[in-house]
């Protein structure tokens, strides 16, 4: 048995979050990572239960507010890997702005978005995803909004790792969770989820339909043609790392942690509070 | 110019409080700061004045009322007034001389000087804390200008208070924090407490402090308790409107037992209200923000004293306690400046304890970090420094920190939440109490009011001795009742003195107490009360 | 099939009262209905069952300790029960040989039907109204296939509310805000507050309301204040958590005297807490959430009637004094159903008015939008309607809605806004009184308590005739006092009874009267009290 | 005089906003608008003044909460024209969930933002378009975070209209005013706008030497090149209308309004409740 096994799940047969979780367990034994040592951060929703399913250290706070909460205590701890599961909704919708603001914070933290274009646990509304002209109990006359673009919005904020996922395929999904967990700096995968309560229109067998693997020749590295390959997302699906780029994370442009020492372990010098006193003589 | 005078008047061992009047916007608007200085503590601003120093025309006409009949109205000559209290002096012309026009602050700050016959001590360090390298010399100049244009007025008693800080009440609540232990601080700009972010990230290389400026109030609460939650003593501050936005995440701080430190620096609501001034109009909002019910901690400043010693405590009780606690400061206190007592760091070493101690394993057996204990707190570890895992959970859990929806631990865990404040209440403080053992009329007041209440009572006790007392909190929620109660029963009457429009406190002691108050005394115009209009109050009945 | 039983009772003539118990998930977990159903009103659930319908094991166990020891608990005869009050039926292998095997609600619902001796009325117009078309035939044939089944029971006594309507609560907010006038509607997804959310949606086109599902709730409500603002009559509707998140535009709703309705359907707190299950626990934090000082009113929601009727009053309030009104529902009242006597349309017919008022033209002169008038109601017109322009403005401002920082103007301004609490407060609800003229024991409670509470005040007084009354809050904040003075100077004893830990309304209560009940009877593990909690607390101590 | 005149303004001498708030009095004028049908809503700062000083109707609301607003207001009568004055703090910081989640809504209001990429009421924060490694008093060691590009965001999330201008070219300005609230949907301009208090990075002079104008043989409708171009802000930054594309907005979709009488003139039938209240029997 996994090391992060745990008890059972509240998810419908058939939810697409299994796989996730099942994905998330094989990337983390894969990479050889201490349970003690990871620190699962969600929200509040059907994917932001998922901490509840894995052993490790957890977090579930707010709907819409995982990020601040698992980069801070990323800043306050470098040691942990620190991992948010948490749904479309949450993500893109109540939590919006955090998603592209901690895009250009670039804390080592690894965000995967269980995107099933629709809420989930509140029952079947139109999320920031959702298809155009899908028609739920609130959107009674079809969603009149146009979709969000995850990953086009990453890329255009900054984001140094973009990916985009399918919980129907796992090894390939194991594999991009590999990497955006080693990845220093903000790594997101959105990741199609079938939902098979609510979401009659992205079922498993649209998404598995369309979505096809990056080809081998890709160059994730060329931003214009990221932006142009995340744009495809009809009867086409690209799934892989759309982007990736090295650049500075928080903690290295950060002058109190770019030592590498974790931050709730650094000694305070124990005349500090005399030495600071002092300007105000 | 202020900050150098008011450090030139400590170093000459007076006491020295100086408030800021400034309007909502960059430039422009008319913008005055008061320094009051004298030879004994000085507690708060007052509305009569000795001496203006006027750098516009505005500035001649609109306080002149307030200026005392042996007062002096220093201005520069180009400015005609008819005042025979006015000292005309060439200053603007001196100073292009010297060639910088600027520099005239720095020939009034002079001419101050001399007029109250005061040394200029250590003239460069000072200017040199104020005053950017390459403006050092013309403003040394500048100054003993003005040093040498007048002949000495005034003549003050012998004074002792050489050895005296100065700073903000932004500045000791920031520097409280450091003595508290913070590692992490978040917050959103908003007036009056950005100087809080300031100051803290001035600091943060020599006190350690991960400071980051949040793209909202929700993240930065956010990210406060998520750094706590990971080991690092957290605090978020703000005012009232970005106190709003952190109502739900107080909640979470509540319901997963995180150790949390907010302040809140109030200012005018509703809204944006008036963004740079004065009020005391969120301490009901705080008591009860959020849904739900948890314990919860609320301590009022009253003071420059209090800014350090009980900023440094809240990170202690948070600690302690597992609960969120609420400073509850406002823009009179946070961007006013007093010469106190330098801080006793022995005062705050205890708080250190409680840090260490927190690392502790726990007892053999399975970790439960919700644990249900007698006294309501339960184990708290820090997720990587343990082989246990440590959880948190927004949802109702259980002892682990799983969701659960069951009846039985939802009661039991309401229940040991609210256990931890009867080992609370023991370790309230009092309110400070202010006058004789005898007395008739009480004066109730809470935060920074501290200064013109206190000082109002010495001043009407003179005239009528033993005849007015002041019970002033800092500690306001759990309400300490034991020395109100006390006093209260041997009031005539008891009248509450505060900066809102609706009397809060007298509300929250009602509820708590059934004391009611037989008259308020409130102020809403943005503008803090003054010992003088207190005393006007009391002796002639007219409001402010 | 809850819906459809209730239906035919309801058409029976019997009056029914339905509430929900489920699990925060989306499928699976522990999930029941309660139906109580007779001849006379039902005002609450009872925790004692006269009978079962057990779908699977786990129901067949779990309940059948409150089952009467002549009740009778219906289930499938796969299930191995040794309960003898069980009525064992092979009605998954009909549901089957029908052709669904979810037919088996239906096949149940028969069952009940003919226990009872009740007639299928309107079988297939009923079926229609709840069920899809592709799944009625095999629903019809299911129905009738278990009435067949069993024999008759029991015998009801005649009964007369057949003409009732029946409907939920968040439904009868919803059609309240419909006669109120309601044209904007913003929410965010929120358990318990969704359906209302779902059923303006439903209504969008026949009501002519602009429905729209926000982005988060901030978002949602200050969407409401802006369609206001240009003349539509606007709600947001959430619960405890999203409230948070609306806290400081309400601040902005109360500066800018800009009518708002607010609907939060409580659920227990703190944080996420138990989402789908209930609590009345917000009622301190909406009384003063938002930084600074305005007036507002918050009324809560008792029943069926009072989601309809105060909620169509809401808006009738908000506009006419330009205020935030607060309407506190709880997910009991809002998931559960009732039967009530039709809403009189006649009753609500006086909101038109105050909607058509609006728009008249100023006096002559310039239009002053925030004009300070005695009643500190200032004249409100639509942008674009006029040939005057129309501000709002978050920050302090002048009678053009100009931002000041003038003392005097911030004075006039917040008395002015105050004075409208005046008129406000003459025209409050009384709480409603349950009880005979004279009585001991006098119980306060407010909200969807009103259920339990009334019903328990009857059950005891048929015991110990006249000991018993309540006094049951719907307008709570501002507090109406009148009655309460007058009961409460008559009773012997007072209890409150609510559903929170901390005794809410009895601290509003002793903060704005210095009245201290004797005794609480509160309950906080998210299940709504019960008439048979609070009579055996009464009769024999025990708490639930 | 201009019809939209009004009272003094609290601004610095020199800042840009003055510029902004003539050109904008200038299109307002040159496009024949009637004042009174005309609603200027903000949020709170220094361009957030704006509604102030100009003579029309105003809604000065939240600090970052302009936009939800002003679409609501928009929804409510739409005989308004509704113009959205802003900070790019405001607009794009605290009221960053709404930016890119009215994007999508697409209602017809416009949107201006006085990108100063400072915080200039507050006293010189960093804002999200700051440059990386700007020094103020808060951020002390240089700001860290990497800019947002706000035209590319815009782009991203699938506005119609997005553009940029610079206060110092008026005629500029005023031209591409026009065009934005012409266009039927949400149209955005970000817009350069020295502080000369605050900023002494992107001065006046540091946008005048950069900006130019977006070739005549420019083509707007192209999404990728679009996004190219907008990507181009360094020594050398384009101005204009980046990315233009027609469509539906929020009226035309949204089943009670599209017949185009204002939600506010809508005259309810008199049998409505009485037809509902049939539903409960
Ligand atoms: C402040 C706040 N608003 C709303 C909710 C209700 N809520 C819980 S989960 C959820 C949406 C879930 O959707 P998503 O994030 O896509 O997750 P999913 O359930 O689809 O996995 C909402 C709106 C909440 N808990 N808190
Ligand atoms: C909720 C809230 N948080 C913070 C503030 C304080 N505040 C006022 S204006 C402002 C930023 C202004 O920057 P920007 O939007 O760029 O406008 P500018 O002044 O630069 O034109 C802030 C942080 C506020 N008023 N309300
Ligand atoms: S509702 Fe949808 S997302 Fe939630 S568990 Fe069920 S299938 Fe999965
Ligand atoms: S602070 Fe900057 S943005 Fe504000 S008025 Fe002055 S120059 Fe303009
Ligand atoms: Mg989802
Ligand atoms: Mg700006």
């Amino acid at each position: 048995m996994s090391n992060f096994s745990t008890h059972e799940t509240a998810w419908c047969p058939g939810c697409g979050n299994f796989q996730i979780l099942d994905s998330l367990k094989k990337a983390l034994e894969e990479l050889g990572k201490d349970p003690y040592e990871v620190l699962m951060v969600a929200g509040i929703g059907q994917a932001a239960k998922l901490p509840q399913y894995i052993s490790a250290n957890s977090f579930c706070g707010l709907h819409g507010r995982s990020l601040p909460a698992a980069v801070a205590a990323k800043m306050a701890n470098e040691k942990l890997t620190v991992i948010v599961n948490t749904g479309d909704g949450d993500s893109y919708g109540e939590g919006g702005n955090h998603f592209i603001h901690n895009i250009r914070r670039n804390v080592n933290i690894t965000h995967f978005i269980h995107d099933n274009q629709i809420y989930g646990l509140t029952k079947g509304q139109a999320s920031p995803t959702s298809m155009e002209g899908m028609v739920t109990d609130v959107q009674v006359n079809g969603n009149a909004n146009s979709p969000l673009n995850p990953v086009l919005l990453a890329i255009a904020c900054g984001a140094g790792f973009v990916a985009r996922s399918f919980s129907g395929r796992k090894e390939h999904l194991i594999s991009v969770m590999k990497q955006a967990i080693e990845y220093k700096g903000y790594a997101m995968i959105d990741i199609l989820q079938p939902c098979v309560s609510f979401n009659k229109l992205n079922t498993f067998a649209y998404y598995n339909q369309r979505v096809y693997e990056l080809e081998a020749d890709y160059d994730s590295s060329n931003k214009l043609s990221a932006m142009e390959k995340a744009m495809e997302f009809g009867d086409k699906i690209p799934i892989g790392v759309l982007y990736r780029e090295d650049k500075a994370d928080f903690h290295q442009k950060n002058p109190v942690l770019k030592a590498g020492v974790p931050l709730i372990d650094i000694d305070k010098s124990p005349d500090m509070l005399k030495n600071i006193i002092k300007d105000f003589y | 110019m202020a900050a150098v005078l008011q450090k030139f008047l400590k170093d000459s061992g007076l006491y020295v409080f100086t408030t800021r009047d400034f309007m909502s916007r960059v430039r422009g608007g008319h913008n005055f700061t008061l320094i009051r200085f004298g030879p004994e503590p000085v507690l708060s601003h007052s509305d009569i004045m000795d001496g203006i120093i006027a750098f516009d025309e505005d500035s001649l006409v609109l306080h002149s009322e307030k200026l005392k009949k042996d007062g002096f109205l220093l201005c520069d000559s180009q400015y005609k007034t008819e005042d025979d209290r006015a000292i005309s002096l060439d200053m603007l012309s001196l100073a292009k001389q010297i060639g910088n026009a600027r520099t005239i602050g720095s020939i009034a700050t002079g001419v101050i000087l001399k007029l109250f016959n005061l040394q200029l001590l250590n003239l460069e360090d000072t200017l040199r804390k104020h005053i950017k390298e390459q403006y050092l010399e013309e403003n040394k100049k500048a100054i003993l200008t003005g040093y040498n244009l007048v002949e000495n007025r005034y003549t003050l008693p012998a004074h002792e208070a050489k050895s005296q800080i100065i700073l903000s009440g932004n500045q000791a609540l920031a520097f409280g924090a450091i003595a508290g232990g913070i590692r992490f601080y978040s917050a959103y700009p908003m007036s009056p407490s950005t100087t809080i972010l300031e100051y803290l990230s001035s600091k943060s290389v020599d006190a350690n402090i991960v400071v980051e400026q949040a793209e909202d109030e929700i993240a930065a609460i956010n990210m406060a308790i998520g750094a706590s939650f990971a080991g690092a003593p957290a605090m978020t501050g703000t005012s009232g409107g970005g106190f709003c936005l952190k109502v739900e995440a107080l909640g979470l701080s509540g319901m997963a037992e995180i150790p949390l430190v907010v302040a809140n620096i109030q200012r005018p609501g509703p809204a944006t209200g008036l963004p740079t001034r004065t009020e005391q109009s969120d301490l009901k909002f705080v008591i009860s923000a959020s849904q739900g019910e948890f314990p919860r901690m609320v301590i009022a400043l009253r003071n420059h004293s209090d800014a350090f010693y009980q900023t440094a405590r809240a990170f202690y009780m948070a600690k302690k306690y597992q609960i969120p606690v609420i400073i509850l400061s406002d823009q009179y206190l946070a961007d006013s400046y007093a010469s106190i007592e330098p801080y006793d760091m022995e005062k705050v070493k205890y708080i250190q304890d409680i840090h260490s101690k927190v690392e502790y394993n726990p007892l053999d057996g399975e970790y439960l970090r919700y644990k249900i204990t007698e006294d309501g707190i339960s184990p708290l570890l820090i997720p990587g420094k343990t082989k246990n895992f440590v959880t948190a959970d927004s949802d109702e859990h259980t002892e682990r920190g799983w969701i659960t929806e069951s009846a039985d631990v939802r009661n039991q865990m309401m229940d040991k939440r609210f256990r931890k404040l009867i080992k609370l209440k023991e370790e309230l403080q009092e309110p400070e109490y202010i006058g004789e053992d005898s007395f008739e009329t009480l004066f109730l007041g809470w935060g920074s009011t501290y200064g013109p209440i206190s000082e109002a009572v010495k001043c009407l006790n003179q005239e009528s001795p033993g005849t007015y007392a002041a019970l002033l909190f800092g500690d306001i929620y759990p309400l300490p009742e034991k020395l109100l109660k006390e006093k209260v029963s041997q009031a005539k009457q008891i009248i509450n003195i505060e900066q809102n429009a609706t009397g809060q406190l007298a509300e929250l002691i009602r509820e708590k107490t059934s004391i009611v108050c037989d008259d308020s005394l409130l102020k809403y115009d943005g503008r803090q009360i003054s010992v003088d209009e207190i005393v006007s109050y009391i002796r002639k009945g007219v409001r402010p």
